[in-house]
């Protein structure tokens, strides 16, 4: 089981992501020009200001050449993660519905919050159980999720909202409290939430490796390759 | 050609740093200022103004969340 | 050399100098210097590049240390903390910058110190920020301040993917304006890739790389432009250098692979005075020449003329040589990672930095001439007789009751929570950070190597790691220069022995006004006289510093401001101590402490009172003395927490373990201002099994528990604690 | 009365936004676009418009590193 973890110039989060996949699994770094993703089963866009993220997040990262290999493998049923920049990356290629705008707040927030999962049987969550509360960290200023509300009332209807700040702790003024979503197939998902920065109790919780180990094992049965 | 492209937040989505802004005013003793939006505005040189929509959409801006509108210097004037 | 008019005395009056140092230029050049000499000088012979009023005094500072391994005279200094792993910081001001434009000012104070930090080798893995400003209450302008610098600093720091785990804020009117804005940067290396700005080796190559080059903060130097400007043209001149830290992370990557790869013989960051500082201060050292080719230099706008070329601050460069036969690997680097490489110049055996246009000769100055000739000045230093600064503005009663003051004192601009400030702040990239802001007295980073791999953890599951705190407190350095930089560097060590970290290393930012002015120079010496002595009693090396001179308004100088950052090491991270109470019953202890009064305190303060002539002296050995018990018990997870007490005084510091942990105590402590709110030095509260905390001396004095605060007759909900304790949100709004 | 507020980088000023811009426009297919540069667009409503100059050079722009223009709908036209 191998995760390819992207690397943009301006990724931050990579190399955290890369320790914390070789915690459940085999992991590697993949350059943004490449196209080839090294084997690797199971995808993460990591967090950080991919290209600067000047124009928009995201916005420029998505047409890298990296990213056509990650949205072939996603048609295939590949798992992919885009965690905070590496979700609005996957939401600016529309393997995600949905943006992620400015904070209420506007400024930068670093803050360890509580998500619940309600959703426990993606490939992202399946080791969790629904309504397990998880400590993670939230750092960014543009993470406010939205969704034009019949987008918002479908993902609610199929369940395609993994995850949600719990009651108190939306950091961002997210539409629904969400801090997480897959597509319809269930095989990519995004959240603002670092569960790469969740992987050990001393560092502030462990709870963001369930999310990983989920991957791990699920990337192991489906096996696209 | 020079080219300007303004780019606005859609109507109905809230707009955070417009609402700083106008939470700022009354100290500063502005008044009778409001509804304030904030966007972007880009001003590129280019050769075909034609191509200028598409680079809008796939690009500049984010349909979802954002309108955008182009402005050029009008050649016949 | 070119046929223009040299400009004459005139115009290097108006750059700063000094008529008898250009008399002295002349004699050293043999001849008037041309428009690109005389910038060079202008800039190498400032205060900021040639510590022309400091450096005498800074020599008395130690710098030897068993963990030591690069002292002061590097980009940054380093020290060892085991594993093959050295450690390099420095702590620098952006003052002035910032007071201009606040938030790229910040900004770019935090690329300037991350460059000093990768130029010798090291990943930047931590930064601290301590930041000064006027009294927010009073001054629109301070909050302006405060909100556009911790936006900088965040932009930077959280752009690059370097955590920002500390750092201090005070607020005092002398600061109104001349705000600080000081930045630390830690930084990890294997030992073996740790480099020096020495240029050598004629012939190698010197390679710019990174962001072009435009007119970026050349500021006072462009009276030297030949063409007058018309007002429109005035925006030719921008002073304000924009920060980029994009450019600065593509920069970050490069230049360690660079050093991985061993293609590099030195590498210099462009800091202030831009190339004409790091091209001289690596010939110098290197004792060689250079030759620049200020033609080669890649711009960002057409038209410089060499003297803008070789004093431009633009950011994100920075200066390296290679062996002519790395020079072709070197730009392959470079492009990989989107960097600009650009050879423009070489090594030579002349001992003179010599600037060439399209191969014509546009300034030819000896590099002993630039570095080491400077005139140093001998301070004056007489201590005033009459106060320097006037009593703050009084916000408590006298008569105020022990739970009004308490409220009064953590709602307070100097005690109240930062969190809304580090909040904007990332503390946790690069998976290091064991006690982020606000959890302990010092931040606590697991050594993982520079790649993010953690060491196998030691035998019993001990997890190594480094621990750093920054501290000053410039109206206690005001009441008494020497007094209160002792107090500042035993705080940092105080802080490092809570979380069980014994010091290995020093660094400091010297933020003074005027040293021509004899109270000033009397402030300053002082001050450095006891920050030399504090840290021989502790025998902990200075390795690098920085120092600000020149800060202050129309009112007079700002409280004089020495920065102490330290960095220490501790066994096992998993027994940091945290500053939160945790456990209801545990027994609460006091070390008072030393010389504890209320001249200068945060109490009399509020009060409106004057600050005091002089401070009661520490007895430095016993202070020390005080530090090794109290880590030895961390170390040994003896203690459930450790606090040392600080600005406010116990009560203080007992309210804050509370708030932290989410407890109640109920204690005894004197019905006296004195002891509940007195400030000194290395005093302490902890909590744990009463045995322990009598075995380190501490009286004992309550327990944990409850929903409130008590103390005799004082009782105060946690809630209502809470809420004085987050006065600052309002200043983010 | 609705106003537009064009605030945009000064010139000679480091302008990093837009050469991010620029630079991944050849990968995405867009040929003949240079000179890009990124600033923001405001749009309010305001009460008298001659109070906006001090507004622009108070609030909504840094005179130091930007230069702002304003444009109302023109009540002439
Ligand atoms: N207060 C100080 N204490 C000790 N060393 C200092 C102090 N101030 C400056 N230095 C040392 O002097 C040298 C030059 O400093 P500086 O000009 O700030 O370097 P840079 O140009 O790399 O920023 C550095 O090695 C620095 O560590
Ligand atoms: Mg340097």
């Amino acid at each position: 089981m191998r995760f390819g973890i992207v690397r943009f110039p301006g990724s931050c989060d990579e190399v955290d992501a890369l320790r914390a996949a070789e915690r459940v699994g085999d992991a590697t770094l993949l350059w943004h020009t490449e196209r080839d993703l090294k084997g690797a089963d199971a995808i993460i866009v990591p967090g950080g200001f991919s290209y600067g993220d000047y124009l928009r997040c995201g916005a420029i990262a998505r047409f890298a050449p990296v990213m056509e290999a990650v949205a072939e493998h996603a048609r295939e049923g590949g798992l992919v993660l885009g965690i905070c920049n590496g979700f609005q990356v996957l939401c600016e290629a529309g393997l995600l519905p949905g943006a992620l705008l400015p904070n209420t707040g506007v400024r930068f927030l670093c803050r360890q919050v509580d998500v619940q999962v309600e959703n426990a049987s993606t490939p992202f969550t399946w080791r969790c159980e629904r309504r397990d509360t998880l400590s993670i960290p939230v750092k960014h200023t543009t993470g406010r999720y939205y969704a034009p509300e019949e987008v918002l009332d479908d993902l609610e209807a199929h369940r395609r909202i993994v995850l949600r700040y719990a009651p108190g702790h939306n950091p961002n003024g997210s539409s629904r409290d969400v801090a997480g979503v897959c597509s319809e197939q269930g095989n990519v998902m995004g959240l603002m939430p670092h569960p790469e920065h969740a992987v050990d109790p001393l560092t502030g919780s462990d709870d963001g490796l369930r999310l990983l180990e989920s991957m791990a094992s699920a990337a192991r049965v489906v096996g696209h390759h | 050609m020079k080219a300007r492209v303004l780019i606005r937040p859609r109507a109905g989505i809230l707009e955070p740093q417009g609402q700083a802004v106008e939470r700022a005013l009354p100290a500063l003793g502005f008044s009778g200022v409001r509804g304030v939006r904030v966007g972007r505005l880009i001003e590129l040189d280019v050769d075909d103004p034609a191509t200028l929509p598409e680079l809008c959409r796939r690009l500049l801006s984010n349909p979802l969340i954002e309108d955008y509108e182009i402005q050029t210097e009008d050649p016949a004037s | 050399m070119g046929a223009e008019a040299p400009p004459g005395l005139a115009e290097a009056v108006e750059l700063g100098l000094t008529e008898g140092e250009y008399a002295l230029i002349v004699e050293l050049l043999g001849r008037e210097p041309v428009q690109v000499e005389l910038a060079c000088f202008s800039l190498l012979w400032s205060e900021h590049c040639s510590y022309k009023h400091s450096r005498a005094l800074l020599s008395t500072l130690p710098t030897e240390g068993p963990a030591l391994v690069m002292g002061p005279g590097e980009n940054a200094g380093a020290v060892d903390v085991g594993d093959g792993m050295v450690v390099a910081f420095k702590v620098e001001s952006h003052n002035h910058p910032s007071a201009v434009e606040p938030f790229q000012g910040a900004a770019t104070g935090v690329g300037g110190i991350l460059r000093d930090v990768f130029a010798v080798g090291a990943r930047p893995i931590a930064i601290l920020d301590s930041l000064r400003f006027g009294e927010p209450a009073q001054s629109e302008r301070s909050r302006y301040l405060l909100d556009h610098a911790v936006g900088g600093i965040g932009h930077y720091g959280n752009s690059i993917g370097v955590p920002t785990v500390g750092g201090e804020v005070y607020f005092e009117a002398p600061y109104e304006q001349n705000c600080l804005i000081n930045a630390m940067c830690l930084g990890l290396a294997p030992r073996e890739r740790l480099i020096r700005s020495a240029a050598a080796g004629p012939d190698n190559v010197l390679i710019l790389f990174g962001a072009r080059t435009g007119r970026d903060g050349i500021g006072g130097a462009s009276v030297l432009a030949s063409a007058e400007l018309s007002a429109d043209d005035e925006h030719k001149r921008p002073s304000v250098q924009i920060g980029d830290p994009f450019e600065e992370k593509k920069l970050l990557e490069c230049s360690l692979e660079l050093l991985d790869r061993g293609l590099l013989v030195a590498l210099q960051d462009l800091g202030a005075a831009g190339l004409t500082s790091s091209a001289a201060e690596m010939a110098s050292k290197g004792e060689v020449g250079v030759d620049l080719h200020v033609d080669r230099v890649p711009l960002r706008e057409p038209g410089l003329e060499p003297f803008e070329i070789m004093v431009s601050e633009s950011q994100e460069r920075m200066l390296c040589v290679a062996t002519p036969d790395r020079v072709a690997d070197v730009l392959a680097i470079c492009a990989h990672h989107e960097v600009h490489g650009t050879p423009i110049g070489t090594v030579t055996d002349t001992g003179r930095m010599r600037i060439f246009e399209h191969g014509e000769m546009v300034g030819d100055m000896p590099v002993r001439a630039l570095v080491d000739d400077c005139p140093r000045y001998a301070l004056d230093p007489r201590k005033p007789e009459a106060p320097l600064y006037p009593p703050p503005a009084r916000s408590l009663d006298r008569g105020a009751g022990a739970a009004q003051t308490l409220t009064a004192l953590l709602a307070s601009a100097n005690l109240s929570s930062r969190r809304p400030l580090f909040e904007q702040y990332d503390a946790l990239v690069q998976s290091r950070t064991v006690r982020r802001p606000e959890q302990a007295d010092a931040s606590v980073l697991l050594l993982s190597d520079p790649d993010g791999r953690e060491p196998a953890p030691g035998p019993l599951g001990e997890r190594p790691a480094i621990a750093v705190s920054i501290d000053g407190s410039g109206r206690r350095v005001a009441a008494d220069p020497y007094t209160g930089t002792v107090a500042a560097v035993l705080e940092c060590a105080a802080n490092l022995a809570c979380v069980g970290a014994e010091p290995l290393g020093l660094t400091n930012c010297l933020n003074f006004g005027n040293p021509e002015k004899p109270h000033v120079a009397w402030q300053l010496s002082e001050s450095v006289r006891g920050l030399g002595d504090a840290c021989r009693a502790l025998s902990v090396p200075v390795v690098g510093g920085n120092v600000s001179l020149y800060n202050e308004g129309a009112d007079g100088p700002i409280y004089p401001t020495p920065v102490v950052g330290m960095v220490g090491a501790l066994p096992d991270a998993r027994r940091a101590a945290p500053l939160a109470f945790q456990r209801r019953g545990d027994a609460i202890g006091v070390i008072a402490p030393l010389g504890a009064s209320l001249g200068a305190s945060e109490l009399h303060k509020l009060r409106g009172e004057p600050l005091p002539d002089g401070l009661p002296a520490i007895d430095l050995p016993a202070a020390v003395a005080r530090l090794t018990p109290i880590r030895d018990a961390v170390r040994a997870g003896e203690l459930s927490s450790v606090h040392d007490i600080a600005e406010g005084g116990a009560l203080v510091a007992i309210a804050e373990c509370c708030l932290a942990g989410a407890l109640g105590a109920e204690i005894e402590l004197e019905d006296d201002d004195e002891a509940r709110f007195g400030e000194g030095a290395v005093g302490f509260v902890l909590s744990g099994p009463e045995p322990a905390l009598r075995a380190l001396g501490a009286r004992v004095i309550g327990t944990v528990g409850g929903e409130a605060l008590r103390a005799g007759a004082l009782s105060i909900p946690l809630a209502e604690l809470a809420e004085a304790h987050g006065a600052l949100a309002a200043l983010f709004r």
